[in-house]
């Protein structure tokens, strides 16, 4: 496989009382696509803001390309990290500003790290992200409520690509979107990826989605990972009873086939203090104590 | 948490006015008196009740004239430096009779200068008492003398022919030395330890509320106390008491009481109800002798000809104010005759005088010449500083600026001379000149605030505090008075009047010239 | 939530100090003192007066005996006001200001939420432009002025009510309403801009769909709700209020706290002043510190941690 | 369903050619769609009471501006006729110095209304950053921000002024820094609550991770979002701002005489209600009026600009 | 089957904004039998939530404006009744179940009182005390662990899918005969999802309820639906038993969104099919079928005239021109096709 771009050790982040992730670790390779599954509230997104340092962490270490991010202090470092690591939130109304016209939205940016001072220049590089994201020049004088939910995600995208990063963190990106534009969305994500070489953490809830696009899945739950392994494994060799549960809950168009599906509830084990990672297979990685582990997998 | 304070029934009853024998007069103060301590007030609110609740050795009727009060009989000396003044067989309130040596405890006690007595300088004309104040003397070399209980002799430093009004002022008033002695806060509260000798007795104080009187029954002239109760209300706004007085609320409204309201001058003379007495007191305009331009004489005369006083007082003041020609009010005796120093509003000495100011100063045109009035916030001296403002700037092209200052400000800017014009106004303490000519005798006085000084001047006040002849006396005042109009370190702009308003009902109730009104004689006759 | 209030009172502590030192400087450095007069005072009673009043101290043990008298809750004497202290002066005053204060405040608050509420309601209909329009006028007829022609025209023209002074319930009714008018106007707006957005909220749709009726929903669910930027504008205002209004006091003559805020400072009043503020604080204070209890209560989606939200 | 379902119409068989989509159109925004700006204006001039408010204020300045420049009276020009009452020589009468109340009342418009758009733009300037500044840092920073603006609140107002009435000489300047002492608390207490339901909206993290810093995000984010608030905080300043200035005005720290704003020009009138009406009458009016329009102007706009209220 | 519960004809419901008029519903018929579930789906803004919010008389007057048809319920029209008589029908004979669980509870209200209110609103009969029991036993059907102590809690302590429970709680509390879920499952995860919906599907069975669900998932539409209606722009474009249109699709927009959906067989290098551009400005629709600027088979007529609604079969209808016996015959495109045969085939070795 390739270089890690991420490597997140141990990472736990608490609010107050709550221990939102649990001391998680995972790497992400150069070029993936990470997905990130979980019931709502188990922590996806809070791991997701901790990596790109929007909640400082509690506990944990995180390294970027090498790199600590909690070590980087100065101003400069920290612009840096910004135009390394995107992000593109869950709500797509929520996340552009009301006040601000898509070419304000993606200038910004710009405007932040003194990127193409050049007004001509600057026009037509904010033309040319409307553009990749497939949207028109002229929308860049429109406000965000004047656009659907599919274009305003768009917007997002092109916002976080303004930057060229490396590495995007994608929070549920397609989830408040319904079925067609979900899709639409989804496939500039892949075709972004193909072009230009992104690496993408994708948090969702929607395991159907994660699993057309993502190369390995973590599943999350109650701030802890309890299964990682290739999108292959996960959805064809579950382990973990939760994870298994998670996929019997999709349903399918497939009216026939629902009239008689059976979900498999999940029934919380508790995992005492010796809990750990282990390997399954290669990369396939469940989270239990060695006597569960043997009972899952039969 | 229901607290509008004081019992309802009780009010009732008393803002009904006479019913039978029991005549009420309501009024209105404008604050709460700041104190009731005879010898710690120092201000007209404080002594108008001070006034009603005791009784000094004479009291100044409402004609102006001394009376004798708590003494029966007074004998002064040749020399006019000795009163020998035998007391009245009265009582306390709470039934000790009174004694000489309540009047000199009160005194003394108000000379120590530990008790830091504002007012202690009224009793300055009994000998040694300006240097005991001063932490100079001692109270052993005081002109006090308790020859027994019923007689008391006081030494003057100086003939002081005003003496016998004096002993009329609250400062002079007598204190229960018992009281006083065992009750360091005794008048900080009505209830037994307020205890009096006067014709009222001090029967509620609703801090910044209201005051009852009650009438005394053991005063010993009690069958001319007329009123048996007095409602003071505490009302800090004009137009609010202008008000109670119209719906019947109050009984009385003007001095020294309460002011009526300019607004509403006009229509009480026009219903004929109001009323103007004569008052010894005078508004001023004072120069800073120091400033830029209005160091120069000429200056000072230009601007001072140059104010429209009649149109002052018929246009703004309306209460039939008198305009100052002179730095005595008329209504001191002897001085009645005097208001003559200059024309009224006379442009074209004030132009000539102008003209000499500037060539003197070097000054080319007369808009270069910058004069700012200081004022301190209050409705009738902004209202009058624009008047003459206008005036000035109308008759004699100069700029004129109004520096409108908060009242510590103001005061702390006239004490420094940080102004060019400032108003002040003076108020006798007892009819006679010398308390309106003695504020110049020096630059340091603290309430010359010119800073103009003139040896001739002083040596004219001197001779006249040693004279014992009445006659040379006014004329040596006289003589100084003619002074200062002629520099000019003041512009007289009038002479005050007291005026009032009241209900058809009550009789004998009129300030006199110090603008007091003594409670003793109002009746009520419904 | 204890550590919270305990972590508030330490602020309010601070606070207090600060503002004792602030008072006590600027005090200090404003012109005048509290003896001064139009005659003046000769220097040796000025001396004396000083000395009394410990004011020839150096400026060092004069601020130590204000924090000390801070820390006793005793100022001392008016200067003033001879021999009336000054906590009697408040104690005196307050429970006025404050009968007052509560009567303005309910009635601010009633029908402030009263008519907000109607106007969210009847969103875009007349009762909605009347609210509107009666909430504006209150906050653009400023309170002196009414105070002025309640008193003109109720007092003394129709004799419905007395003019001035303060001798039971019929007294407080003209400056109460005085009082209130301009903060009625503002909480009506208050209300109705929050109430409008919670209309437009899931849960009363919800509520409307349970086929709860309009008005019922507004008392029971919304209201509540929309409470929350009426009870941040509340606390300091209630401070203010309860502590007395000059202006109202002087007009109709009551003998409450408020006049104490302004004259004290005319008069140089040292001791009042410092008792006025630091009463005044401490309410102000309180009430802030109410106010973000109050949340808590209020919506129990609020915990107190030190941070709304 | 049967009644949308008709008989099978004839139709013309060329016209069932596959032609496929409309790709211009596809990507293409709604073409009858309303800018924002446009749209705000179109929501404003749709508020009666808010046109009138404009309408009002406009004509107000007008007069401000004009009245005093053309009347035959000045402002300080004392008639020597005293307390008339409004004829058709002195339309609004004159005052106790026989000064014409017409000019005067738009003389002192012109004070009062500097007077409040000062107040607003104090407001602005520092009421909206320190609230800003509070609501977004938040913690420590917070609590310690908004315990000076308490501190500000009680430390005595009075005594404050009268020091700058010491060290400043009168005028407008001194009149806008005592404004600007305690002027803004409100607003910050109210826009600090903004921003604290604003700052963890996507759109203010989005921007973090772009790495705005502080003031990047109060200009661009807080503020224009926390726009409503303000105006409504604003048009309670105004009427404040202009009754302080009276007060200023009264300790000596505004303009002075003869000068006049409507404050002053109401609090002296108000003691010649009983005699001579018209001299509170039309200030008092003017002012209530103008206030009135502010409101109707600045709720008119928080409506207009409500993103919430818009689909 | 049994007797017709609603039936909704012609309706149609415009806005009045100030960039014109909104015709957000033009023109919808559908009925509804008892114990019967219709889905609709459809993509954002095209008039789900307004027809749903329709039913109840829940639109805001201004500015929306009921514009014409009719509403029977039980035979009789909801539109001309007064607030008054809605009150009595909401909650009581219609319930709703509303999309996003995390705003739809009064958070500052117990979950207990907010139940026993439509209990005590619309039973004359009900005391405080058969009121909170009654609200227990309603906690513990939706399956809410210790309903007793859970009764007195905010909903800030319920997690999503629990609240959603007690929404639906609500719903089911003075037993209507109509329940309208608006998007119930969104905001939830998929595990949740699928309680919830096993949960309504429970209810429907032990009280013959009807219920209109709307959603844009098909995956849930296939699970719970009877029957579905296909909406966009405003219009019904597809309606039909469950099985034909999942298996028997006849309109282009049906396609459309059966074919992006992603599918667990999908391989990750192929791209998913969408439907390119965005949905019509309803203040201005476009003559012809307002699918047509998007329709890969749209024919000349489609942009002049608007298609009726061709019948497919007894029950199955679908409101395009391609059905008109003149236009060419359009296969159901492959990649849709292909799936469906898949399911078929799956389903076939399970089920034949
Ligand atoms: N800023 C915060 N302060 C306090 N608690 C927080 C904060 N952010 C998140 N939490 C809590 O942390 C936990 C995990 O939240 P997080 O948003 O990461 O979940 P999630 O997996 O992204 O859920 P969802 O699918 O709903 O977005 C939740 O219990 C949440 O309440
Ligand atoms: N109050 C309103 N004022 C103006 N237009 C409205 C209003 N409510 C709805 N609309 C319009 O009606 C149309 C249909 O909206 P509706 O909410 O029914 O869509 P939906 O199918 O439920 O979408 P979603 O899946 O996003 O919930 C939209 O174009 C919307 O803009
Ligand atoms: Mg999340
Ligand atoms: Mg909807």
């Amino acid at each position: 496989m390739s270089e890690k771009i991420l490597e997140v050790k141990n990472l736990t982040q608490q609010f107050g009382s709550i221990k939102a992730v649990d001391g998680i670790s995972f790497d992400v390779y150069k070029g993936e696509t990470l997905g990130l599954v979980g019931e709502s509230g188990c922590g996806k997104s809070t791991t997701g803001r901790s990596i790109i340092r929007l909640y400082d962490m509690t506990d944990g270490e995180i390294r970027f390309k090498g790199e600590d991010i909690n070590g980087k202090k100065s101003k400069r470092d920290l612009k840096e990290f910004n135009r390394e690591m995107q992000m593109i939130f869950q709500d797509p109304y929520a996340s552009l500003n009301p006040r601000m016209t898509a070419g304000e939205i993606i200038e910004e940016g710009f405007e932040i790290h003194g990127l193409y001072k050049n007004r001509k220049e600057r026009k037509e590089k904010i033309g040319s992200l409307l553009e990749v994201v497939g949207l028109n020049r002229e929308h860049a004088n429109r406000y965000a409520h004047e656009f659907s939910g599919g274009q305003r995600q768009r917007i997002g995208i092109a916002r976080a690509l303004s930057l060229n990063p490396s590495f995007i963190i994608a929070d549920e990106p397609i989830s408040a979107l319904d079925v067609s534009i979900q899709a639409q969305v989804v496939n500039l994500l892949k075709e972004l990826q193909r072009k230009h070489g992104l690496t993408y953490l994708f948090i969702a809830h929607d395991l159907s989605m994660v699993k057309y696009i993502s190369d390995r899945i973590a599943v999350m739950r109650r701030g802890k990972i309890l299964e990682l392994g290739t999108s292959e494994e996960i959805y064809q060799n579950p382990i973990h009873p939760y994870t298994k549960s998670l996929l019997s809950a999709i349903p399918l168009p497939d009216p026939i086939s629902e009239s008689t599906r059976v979900r498999i509830p999940y029934e919380h084990e508790d995992t005492d203090a010796e809990a750990t990672m282990h390997e399954v297979f290669p990369g396939h990685f469940v989270y239990g104590t060695d006597q569960q582990i043997a009972k899952w997998y039969k | 948490a229901c607290n509008f304070g004081g019992s309802k029934d009780k009010d009732e009853s008393s803002g009904s006015g006479s019913k039978g024998g029991d005549k009420t007069l309501n009024l209105s103060i404008t604050s709460e008196p700041p104190s009731l301590n005879p010898q710690l007030a120092n201000d007209s609110t404080s002594g108008a009740v001070i006034r009603a609740a005791f009784e000094g050795l004479t009291r100044v009727d409402k004609d102006g004239n001394v009376q004798n009060a708590a003494a029966e009989d007074v004998k002064v000396s040749d020399d006019k430096l000795t009163y020998t003044f035998k007391l009245r067989d009265t009582k306390w309130s709470n039934g000790d009779s009174v004694v000489a040596g309540d009047f000199a405890y009160a005194w003394k006690w108000a000379l120590d200068p530990k008790n830091a007595s504002e007012y202690a300088s009224i009793l300055y004309p009994i000998k040694g008492a300006e240097a005991y104040n001063s932490g100079k003397g001692s109270a052993d070399d005081l002109g006090i003398k308790v020859v027994d209980d019923k007689t008391l002799e006081v030494t003057l430093e100086n003939p002081t022919p005003y003496f016998l009004e004096l002993t009329a002022f609250y400062t002079y008033m007598p204190v229960n030395e018992k009281v006083v002695k065992d009750n360091k806060k005794w008048y900080a509260e009505a209830g037994d330890t307020y205890v009096t000798n006067g014709p009222f007795t001090l029967s509620e104080w609703k801090h910044n509320d209201s005051i009852t009187l009650k009438k005394y029954a053991d005063y010993w002239d009690k069958d001319n106390v007329a009123l048996s109760t007095v409602n003071i209300k505490m009302v800090e706004s004009e137009t609010t008491a202008n008000r109670m007085f119209k719906s019947g609320d109050i009984d009385y409204l003007g001095s020294p009481y309460q002011t009526v309201p300019l607004d509403a001058m006009d229509a009480y003379k026009k219903d004929k109800s109001l009323k103007s007495v004569p008052y010894a007191a005078i508004y001023e305009y004072k120069f800073n002798t120091k400033g830029k331009f209005t160091k120069n004489a000429n200056i000072r005369k230009a601007l001072s000809y140059a104010i429209d006083r009649q149109g002052l007082a018929d246009n703004v003041l309306k209460g039939g104010q008198k305009p100052a020609l002179s730095n005595v009010p008329i209504a001191i005796e002897g001085f009645e005759e005097e208001n003559n120093k200059f024309k009224d509003n006379d442009i074209e000495a004030a132009k000539k005088a102008l003209a000499d100011g500037m060539k003197e100063l070097g000054v080319k045109k007369a808009s270069d010449i910058k004069i700012g009035i200081s004022i301190n916030t209050s409705e009738a001296h902004a209202a009058i500083a624009q008047y003459i403002q206008e005036g000035w700037h109308k008759n004699l092209g100069i700029e004129i600026k109004i520096d409108n200052s908060e009242w510590q400000v103001y005061l702390d800017k006239v004490t420094a001379l940080d102004f060019d014009v400032a108003r002040m106004g003076w108020i006798a303490d007892y009819n006679d000149a010398y308390t309106f000519l003695e504020r110049y005798d020096t630059a340091k006085n603290g309430n010359n605030d010119t800073g103009w000084e003139d040896p001739k001047y002083k040596s004219l006040l001197v001779s006249a505090t040693k004279e014992t002849d009445e006659n040379k006396r006014l004329d040596l005042l006289k003589q100084a008075n003619t002074l200062l109009a002629e520099q000019m370190p003041i512009a007289p702009i009038y002479f005050y009047v007291n005026n009032y308003v009241s209900k058809d009902y009550v009789k004998n109730m009129a300030p006199n010239k110090i603008g007091e009104i003594d409670l003793k004689a109002v009746d009520i006759q419904k | 939530m204890v550590k919270y209030i305990l972590k508030r009172l330490a602020y309010i502590l601070v606070a207090l100090f600060v503002i004792v030192t602030a008072t006590f400087f600027l005090m200090r450095i404003a012109p005048g003192s509290p003896f001064a007069s139009e005659k003046s005072v000769p220097p040796e009673i000025q001396k004396a007066l000083n000395e009394e009043y410990g004011l020839n101290n150096p400026w060092y043990i004069q601020y130590k005996d204000y924090l000390v008298s801070t820390a006793k809750f005793d100022f001392g004497e008016s200067m003033k006001y001879k021999g009336r202290s000054t906590n009697d002066m408040i104690s005196e005053s307050f429970p006025i200001s404050l009968t007052l204060g509560i009567e303005a405040m309910l009635l601010a608050v009633g029908f402030g939420i009263l008519i907000g509420a109607a106007s969210a309601l009847y969103h875009n209909k007349w009762p909605d432009y009347l609210g509107t329009t009666f909430a504006v006028l209150g906050i653009s007829v400023p309170s002196f002025i009414l105070a002025g022609l309640l008193q003109y025209f109720v007092g003394l023209k129709w004799e419905l009510l007395p003019i001035a002074g303060w001798n039971g319930f019929m007294y407080s009714i003209l400056p109460a309403i005085s009082i209130a008018i301009m903060d009625m106007g503002f909480v009506a707006k208050l209300t109705r801009s929050s109430m409008l957005e919670q209309n437009h909220s899931e849960y009363v749709k919800m509520a409307r769909a349970k086929g709860i009726g309009k008005w019922t929903t507004l008392f029971k669910h919304s209201l509540r709700n929309a409470l929350m930027p009426v009870v941040t504008y509340l606390g300091p205002l209630a401070a203010g209020v309860i502590t007395g209004s000059f202006i109202i006091e002087q007009i109709f003559a009551i003998p409450g706290l408020g006049k104490y805020f302004v004259t004290s400072i005319s008069n140089r009043d040292y001791t009042v002043i410092m008792g006025t503020t630091v009463f005044y604080s401490i309410i102000l204070l309180f009430a802030v510190l109410l106010v973000d209890i109050l949340y808590v209560i209020i919506d129990p989606r609020i915990k107190l941690k030190g941070a709304k939200k | 369903m049967t009644q949308s379902f008709k008989e099978i119409p004839k139709i013309s068989k060329d016209k069932f050619k596959i032609i496929g989509r409309n790709d211009k159109d596809t990507e293409k925004l709604a073409d009858k769609s309303v800018s924002f700006w446009k749209e705000v204006r179109l929501r404003f001039s749709h508020n009666k009471l808010a046109v009138f408010g404009l309408v009002v204020l406009v004509i107000v300045a007008l007069l401000a501006i004009f009245v005093p420049l053309l009347s035959p009276y000045s402002y300080r020009e004392q008639l020597g006729l005293y307390n008339a009452p409004p004829s058709s020589k002195h339309w609004f009468g004159t005052d106790d110095l026989g000064r014409d109340v017409f000019v005067r009342v738009w003389f002192g418009a012109r004070i009062s209304l500097f007077i409040g758009l000062s107040a607003a733009i104090i407001d602005l300037i520092i009421g909206v950053t320190w609230g800003a500044v509070s609501g977004l840092l938040g913690g420590r920073v917070d609590d310690i921000m908004m315990r000076i603006a308490d501190v500000l609140t009680a430390v005595p107002y009075l005594l404050v002024v009268i020091i700058l009435l010491v060290v400043m000489k009168p005028g407008l300047i001194p009149l806008i820094v005592a404004l600007s002492i305690t002027g803004w608390v409100k607003m910050a207490r109210i826009v600090r609550g903004e921003v604290l339901s604003i700052k963890n909206q996507e759109y203010v993290l989005a921007a973090r991770t772009l790495g705005a810093g502080t003031k990047h995000i109060i200009l661009k984010h807080l503020v224009p979002n926390a726009l409503g608030a303000i105006l409504v905080t604003m048009t309670l300043t105004i009427p404040s701002a202009i009754f302080t200035e009276s007060f200023l005005s009264y300790l000596g720290l505004g303009v002075s005489e003869p000068m006049a704003s409507w404050g002053t020009m109401a609090s002296e009138g108000n003691k010649a209600l009983d005699t001579a009406p018209w001299r509170l009458i039309f200030p008092a009016v003017f002012i209530s009026l103008t206030i009135f329009a502010f409101n109707a102007v600045g709720d008119g706009l928080r409506d207009a600009l409500d993103p919430k209220l818009r689909k | 089957m049994s007797e017709t519960l609603l039936e909704v004809k012609d309706l149609k419901i415009n806005f009045k904004t100030y960039a014109g008029i909104v015709q957000a519903v033009r023109g919808v018929n559908f009925d509804l039998k008892q114990g019967e579930t219709l889905a609709i789906v459809g993509e954002s803004g095209s008039g789900k939530s307004v027809t749903s919010n329709a039913l109840m008389k829940l639109i805001p007057q201004p500015p929306g404006i009921y514009d014409q048809g009719q509403i029977l319920f039980e035979g009789r029209d909801l539109i001309p009744l007064t607030e008054k008589e809605m009150t009595k029908i909401r909650g009581n004979e219609i319930a709703m179940i509303f999309q996003d669980p995390m705003t739809a509870l009064n958070p500052t209200m117990k979950v207990g009182k907010q139940i026993m209110e439509v209990i005590l609103k619309h039973n004359k009969k009900a005391t405080r005390d058969s009121a909170k029991k009654r609200a227990i036993e309603l906690l513990d059907e939706v399956g809410i662990p210790y309903p007793e102590k859970r009764f007195k809690q905010y909903p800030h302590e319920f997690s999503g899918g629990m609240r959603q429970r007690v929404v639906i709680a609500i719903a089911l509390a003075a037993e209507p005969k109509l329940l309208i879920a608006d998007e119930p499952t969104t905001a939830l995860d998929v595990t949740i999802q699928a309680q919830i919906i096993e949960l309504m599907k429970k209810i429907q069975k032990n009280s013959n309820t009807s219920i209109i669900f709307i959603t844009h998932d098909l995956g849930v539409v296939a699970n719970i639906a009877d029957r579905v209606a296909v909406m966009y722009a405003g219009q019904i474009v597809e309606y039909g038993g469950v099985n034909e249109i999942f298996y028997n699709p006849r309109h282009p927009y049906t396609w459309g969104l059966l074919g992006s959906m992603p599918d667990l067989e999908n391989s990750e290098d192929e791209l998913l099919r969408t439907i390119p551009g965005s949905p019509p400005d309803l203040t201005n629709p476009p003559k012809g079928d307002a699918f047509a600027p998007r329709n890969e088979f749209a024919m000349q007529i489609d942009y002049e005239e608007e298609p009726p609604m061709f019948q497919v079969s007894e029950t199955h209808f679908a409101k395009t021109w391609l059905l008109h016996p003149d236009a060419p015959q359009i296969p159901i495109p492959e990649a849709v096709q292909k799936r469906i045969d898949g399911y078929l085939a799956k389903d076939g070795v399970k089920h034949v």
